[in-house]
């Protein structure tokens, strides 16, 4: 029993780290643009199948997956630049769909580059399993963790240290009064949706050794992400990473203990009872009305 | 004026059938634009008018349709009772969740109903002793209403015109009421409602289950005109359909809502014949109508008119 | 966007003018596969074969002088799309026979419609049910997954093995397979010892097979199609499982090997002939016919797949049909679909008759093992 | 205009305050208020910003709870009470930050702040049944009413949110007096008019009174204040300075200190 708990554990830690990264894309452009942004998903998907694609065209993987996230970044911004930037302040619907839109395209072009089939990636450190007190990992989950965190320690002292990101974190408190200080929302708008692009890529690239990639895996990764941020109290990056990792370790815990085949319905079951009790996430800020 | 609009709306449903004959376009397709119109309408009633976004609206409309699906084909009862039961639960289920569901707001609201949608479906997939599982269930029986077997695509495109009538009816009415400007005061000012005596919880619970009725209705109607049901018709790609079918057609227009959804059936129609293109296609309208017409194509396209309309006869005074 | 609507139906109206005073009256084939979604897997190999040969026979002539034209749409894997296309197919398009249904749920969800217009259907899916109870229009070319199942029960009892750990995807194909996996189990005196699912998206399944680790499981059957069974492939061997692993039909292709890399080496599955066409004997009846479709289809797309086969037979099976009642007449057709009989394809040898609208035996699978990177059959 | 007459609280008052406390996270917002609002006057409530007087308005409209004291509304205790419940016994108000339904027209707005006095249920409205056809005239009839007090019957049809700032400020006024109300507080309703519109203001507000509407009223504004109270109540960090008269209330040393800066005098 104890051995099983572990090795679901581990599986859940390794699946949280990336509804973590994803769903910390989803704060930081929440933060500044106030738009949950439903394209996350795709991001990840973007980066793992152009990594792949560089990969076949014979690029080394550290370069492949350099090139792969810079491009979606570039995606990013595009994002920003033509579908966000023309409709800001926007009533929610109208920004939700605005960015199922965009999902929905980034897949139909996916479809027309890379056509329908699933594709594999090596992965980054081979495949011989590691042996840890009974449990079994692979190194590629060993990489998604290592990298996971060190991406969520830069990010904090991105946010915590630096100008930029405190000018960044400003905007997300108060547009108007970061506009007066001097900061250029419109460009910190940008540096936001890039950032996201880029935490999002590289998930993706983390994870296509384990899972392989197709046109249609950002969906899934793209809804437990939002699912993680809103545990997490939505516009609340570490609050994210906290809601991905519950989130990964629940499934784990679910699928091992009560029900494969019901362990999504487990999850939302518990993201329902969290807002039940908690309306704005468990580590988002009570938000009162001015009357 | 409103029933002017009605009744064009109605002669013009009529017409189609008599004007093209056994076309596809017209009877096939518009029996599912005429379902979507249906779910469309309700859906509006709470998002346009009471400002309550839904991303789980499919699991309603699956619960009408699991419900008439399953009491017809494993107890034989009768269409018009598995339809009734089928609004029960959709119903009551509707206003249990509406209290801890509708107390939450904007996004944390769209995951709450997007949850309960996910969990919905996955009870459709995996409860296989009841609904048949991923393949789900076949062999429904047509629809009987007292004695009159709904069986030809001709008679269901009546009824089904004639259900969406009494549901634009019955939205119109309900909007322009006291009940319906308390639900728009909802969406105005929670604060102002309340301090004008409207207990905003209750009025919130009403719409939910309102809309959750049109929805359980639609699907009533969809599993007997299929004649078969399947958890693929109640996922969350329809429940995010449905709500663009609604922000396409333009919130808080009972007529909007229903040319959304007849202009997104017919551009699924039309994107068909475009194959590995089509969903590229698709998204980069979405997002077109969404910047360009953030008011929705009815309003939007109604106001180029006017404002074509006024142009012309500026030049022409 | 009702413009477009009626644009369509003035562009076909027109194209059958120009066809009516141009040419002879083409046959039409109706498609309704599953290109996009799950399934893709299964129906894109089916799309571009009917595109094949029908562009082949109507090289060679068309079928007694006529050109066959082939009108298709994408269902997405989604049995309510599929019944409004067969419901534009047989309504709008007037098709003369209907081949698809990639999935079972597609297939299935038509039945009705296509009985209530009185059109042949040859479904391309596996599900026995589709077949049984014999409907009067409704033929099927697809190994059924019952045959899957006793085919590898087959083999567990060769190796004499019993106690059995199942695990499966919730989807049709998937959820299906183990029905028929559990109700013949009692015949071969199998016992399921575990019984776990997992979604089709999963990107994990390493609780469920840690929870069968843990069972006295001496051999495991994973029966689904897509990724996931590789990711359970790979998974098992990252618990360090060494029980013999038994997949489904479903996964009998190159890009299974491909995904799944070295996990995938001693992997057992029933597959049909096609995927290891020049290992059979050259007095094999199929051979020649497997070579040749496989050479085709690889000079145009790459790696065949099974499934683009069951296209092959199910079209060939039709046109064979055509030939003998002299003209695309329905009923007559359809009556000749029937008495198929010792037709060759890729699928296996078909016997059909009126009750048995597949007409392939437990001969037609062979059980192949991955070896090397590759298919093999194991004698 | 000063009514000397009616100074003096009446034996039962219609609204009685007691000890009221309200803190927001160890910051005291209201440290034990206490006051009384007799019948048919318009009772003002001043003091500098931060005094307190949004928060009270809050509290006594059910959207705080207050940690301690009493709300008496005549007999009935608001302590604890939902918002819409509190109106139901006859208490409305306006808002400082304008809350106006701008998805409706301006009849519209005014039509919901008769929802009290109508009774169509859901099902009803639904099949729009005979009986809710002669309500809805009816309502439309009140509305009417209201707007005219307001001098708005000209706007009727408009959509609520193309009427400049002052006009919108007063289809709240009409909005709630459509409620048919008791008790009518308002919020700050001189914020952002200019003089000519304030005159008007002061008229209106005037008309509610002699209309039998008690006026509970928070404002900026002095000399509207003091030209149209006849108390008034001055807050400063959340407990009461002072209360009385205008006459009393200018000629008082502390709040001439503490609030009216000790130079300013106004005249009446």
């Amino acid at each position: 029993m104890p051995e099983q708990l572990f090795q679901f554990l581990v599986t859940g830690i390794t699946v949280g780290s990336l509804y973590a990264l994803v769903g910390l894309g989803f704060a930081i452009i929440y933060n500044a643009s106030d738009v949950v942004n439903f394209a996350q998903g795709e991001f990840v998907m973007l980066g793992a199948m152009t990594a792949i694609a560089l990969l076949s065209a014979g690029l080394p993987l550290p370069l492949a997956a350099i090139v792969a996230t810079l491009l979606t970044v570039l995606v990013g911004l595009l994002l920003e630049r033509f579908a966000i930037e023309p409709t800001v302040g926007a009533p929610v619907v109208t920004t939700i769909i605005i960015t199922i839109g965009a999902a929905i395209f980034l897949r139909g072009i996916a479809l027309l580059l890379w056509g329908k089939d699933f594709h594999p990636m090596p992965a980054f450190s081979g495949d011989r399993p590691i042996h840890l007190g009974g449990a079994t990992l692979l190194p590629q989950s060993l990489w998604v963790m290592g990298v996971t965190l060190l991406l969520v320690v830069l990010v904090r002292l991105f946010f915590n240290r630096t100008l930029l990101g405190k000018a960044l974190l400003a905007c997300s408190f108060n547009r108007a009064a970061a506009q007066l200080v001097g900061i250029n929302v419109r460009v910190m708008l940008r540096l936001a949706y890039g950032l996201s692009a880029g935490l999002g890529a590289l998930a993706g690239i983390l994870i296509a050794p384990i899972t392989f990639s197709s046109y249609e895996a950002g969906i899934m990764l793209g809804l437990k992400g939002f699912s993680a941020a809103i545990v997490g109290g939505i516009g609340n990056p570490m609050g994210a990473v906290a809601g991905g990792l519950l989130l990964g370790v629940l499934e784990a815990l679910g699928a091992g203990f009560i029900s494969s085949g019901y362990k999504d319905a487990i999850a939302f079951l518990f993201v329902l009872m969290v807002l039940f009790f908690e309306p704005t996430g468990l580590f988002g800020h009570k938000v009162a009305d001015r009357v | 004026m409103r029933r002017i609009g009605f009744f064009t709306f109605a002669v013009g449903v009529a017409l189609l059938p008599a004007l093209f004959p056994d076309n596809y376009f017209v009877m096939a397709v518009g029996v599912s634009a005429g379902l979507n119109a249906i779910l469309a309408v309700g859906l509006n009633l709470l998002m346009g008018y009471a400002g309550q976004i839904s991303l789980g609206h499919a699991a309603f409309f699956g619960m009408g349709a699991y419900t008439s699906a399953i009491l017809t084909t494993r107890y034989a009862c009768p269409s018009l009772i598995a339809l009734t039961a089928g609004l029960i639960i959709a119903g009551v289920i509707a206003w249990l969740l509406a209290r801890p569901i509708l107390r939450l707001r904007g996004h944390y609201l769209a995951m709450a109903t997007l949850g309960f949608g996910v969990i919905v479906h996955v009870l459709m997939v995996q409860a296989t002793p009841w609904t048949g599982g991923p393949d789900g269930l076949n062999g429904i029986p047509p629809l009987n209403l007292l004695g009159w077997s709904v069986d030809s695509d001709l008679r269901w495109y009546a009824v089904i015109m004639a259900a969406l009538l009494l549901a634009i009816g019955l939205s119109l009415n309900l909007v322009d009421s006291r009940i319906g400007r308390a639900l728009r005061a909802v969406r105005g000012s929670e604060f102002a409602a309340q301090m004008l005596g409207i207990d905003t919880g209750r009025a919130k619970t009403q719409v939910f289950v309102v809309s959750a009725l049109f929805a359980a209705f639609a699907g009533s109607l969809f599993a007997h005109q299929q004649s078969f049901v399947s958890p693929d018709s109640f996922n969350l790609t329809v429940s995010v359909e449905l709500v663009t079918m609604v922000v396409l057609g333009g919130l808080a227009s009972t007529y909007g809502s229903a040319c959304g959804a007849i202009a997104l059936t017919l551009l699924h129609e039309g994107l068909v014949v475009f194959e590995d293109y089509e969903m590229m296609i698709h998204g980069a309208l979405l997002m077109a109508v969404m910047i360009f017409m953030p008011q929705g194509l009815f309003i939007g396209l109604s106001q180029g008119a006017r404002r074509l309309w006024r142009l012309k006869n500026k030049a022409s005074a | 966007m009702k413009d477009y609507g009626w644009k369509i139906i003035l562009a076909a109206a027109l194209l059958a003018i120009t066809s009516l005073a141009g040419a002879v009256e083409p046959i039409r084939i109706g498609s309704f596969l599953s290109v996009t979604g799950p399934a893709s897997f299964l129906g894109d190999p089916e799309l571009r074969t009917l595109q094949m040969v029908v562009k082949d026979i109507n090289a060679k002539g068309g079928v007694k002088g006529r050109p066959l034209e082939l009108i298709h749409y994408d269902t997405g894997g989604n049995a309510r799309e599929a019944l409004s296309f067969v419901k534009r197919l047989i309504q709008n398009d007037k098709v003369d026979l209907i081949i698809g249904g990639t999935t079972s749920g597609d297939s299935l969800a038509v039945i009705p419609e296509v009985e209530k217009a009185g059109i042949p259907f040859i479904s391309l899916a596996g599900a026995v049910d589709i077949i049984e109870p014999v409907k009067k229009w409704v033929f099927k070319v697809a190994h059924t997954d019952r045959m899957a199942a006793a085919k590898i029960f087959e083999d567990l009892r060769k190796r004499g093995l019993t106690k059995v750990a199942l695990i499966t995807g919730d989807g049709g194909f998937d959820k299906s397979g183990r029905e028929q996996l559990l109700k013949l189990a009692p015949e071969y005196g199998i016992t399921f010892v575990a019984d776990e699912s997992y979604g089709n998206k999963d990107t994990d399944m390493t609780p469920q097979l840690t929870k069968i680790r843990s069972s006295d499981a001496e051999a495991i059957i994973n029966f689904g199609f897509g990724q996931a069974p590789a990711i359970v492939t790979k998974n098992m061997k990252q618990l360090g499982i060494n029980l013999p692993l038994y997949q489904s039909h479903g996964v009998a292709s190159q890009t299974f090997i491909d995904l799944a890399g070295a996990a995938a080496e001693g992997v057992r599955l029933p597959a049909a002939a096609l995927v290891v066409a020049e290992q059979l004997p050259s007095s094999d009846l199929q051979k020649p016919v497997l070579l040749a479709y496989k050479k085709q289809y690889e000079a145009q797309y790459g790696p065949v797949s099974t499934f683009g086969g069951h296209a092959y037979d199910g079209l060939m099976i039709a046109v064979a049909a055509m030939e003998r009642a002299g003209d695309a007449d329905k009923a007559k057709v359809r009556t000749e679909i029937e008495k198929t009989q010792g037709f060759i394809g890729t699928a296996g040898v078909f016997n059909m008759n009126p009750t048995d609208h597949m007409g392939l035996n437990l001969d037609a699978f062979k059980m192949v093992e991955v070896r090397n990177g590759a298919w093999k059959i194991v004698e | 205009m000063t009514t000397a007459l009616s100074t003096l609280p009446s034996a039962a008052p219609l609204l009685a305050v007691e000890g009221l406390e309200q803190s927001f996270g160890g910051v005291m917002a209201l440290a034990g208020v206490s006051f009384q609002v007799p019948a048919g006057l318009i009772y003002a409530v001043i003091g500098p910003n931060g005094a307190g007087k949004t928060t009270l308005f809050n509290a006594l409209c059910g959207f705080y709870s207050p940690s301690a004291g009493s709300i008496c509304f005549e007999g009935d205790e608001l302590l604890g009470l939902p918002p819409y419940r509190i109106a139901a016994l006859g208490v409305t108000r306006t808002f400082q930050n304008l809350q106006l339904f701008f998805n409706m027209t301006v009849l519209e707005n005014v039509m919901v702040g008769c929802h009290l006095r109508a009774r169509t249920g859901l099902l009803a409205a639904a099949l729009r049944l005979p009986g809710v056809r002669r309500e809805e005239r009816q309502l439309r009839e009140w509305a009417h009413e209201a707007l005219e007090v307001c001098e708005l019957a000209d706007r009727a049809e408009q959509p609520a949110g193309a009427l400049p700032y002052g006009l919108m400020k007063r289809v709240e006024i009409a909005r709630a007096l459509a409620a048919k109300p008791r008790l009518l507080l308002l919020d700050e309703p001189a914020a952002g008019l200019n003089d000519t519109e304030t005159l008007a203001l002061r008229d209106l507000i005037a008309r509610i009174r002699a209309a039998g509407i008690t006026v509970l009223l928070v404002e900026h504004h002095m000399p509207l204040v003091m030209s149209v109270s006849d108390r008034l109540l001055v807050l400063d960090y959340g407990s009461v300075l002072a209360e009385g008269t205008p006459a009393d209330i200018q000629a008082d040393p502390r709040v001439i200190a503490a609030y009216l800066g000790g130079a300013v005098q106004y005249a009446v």
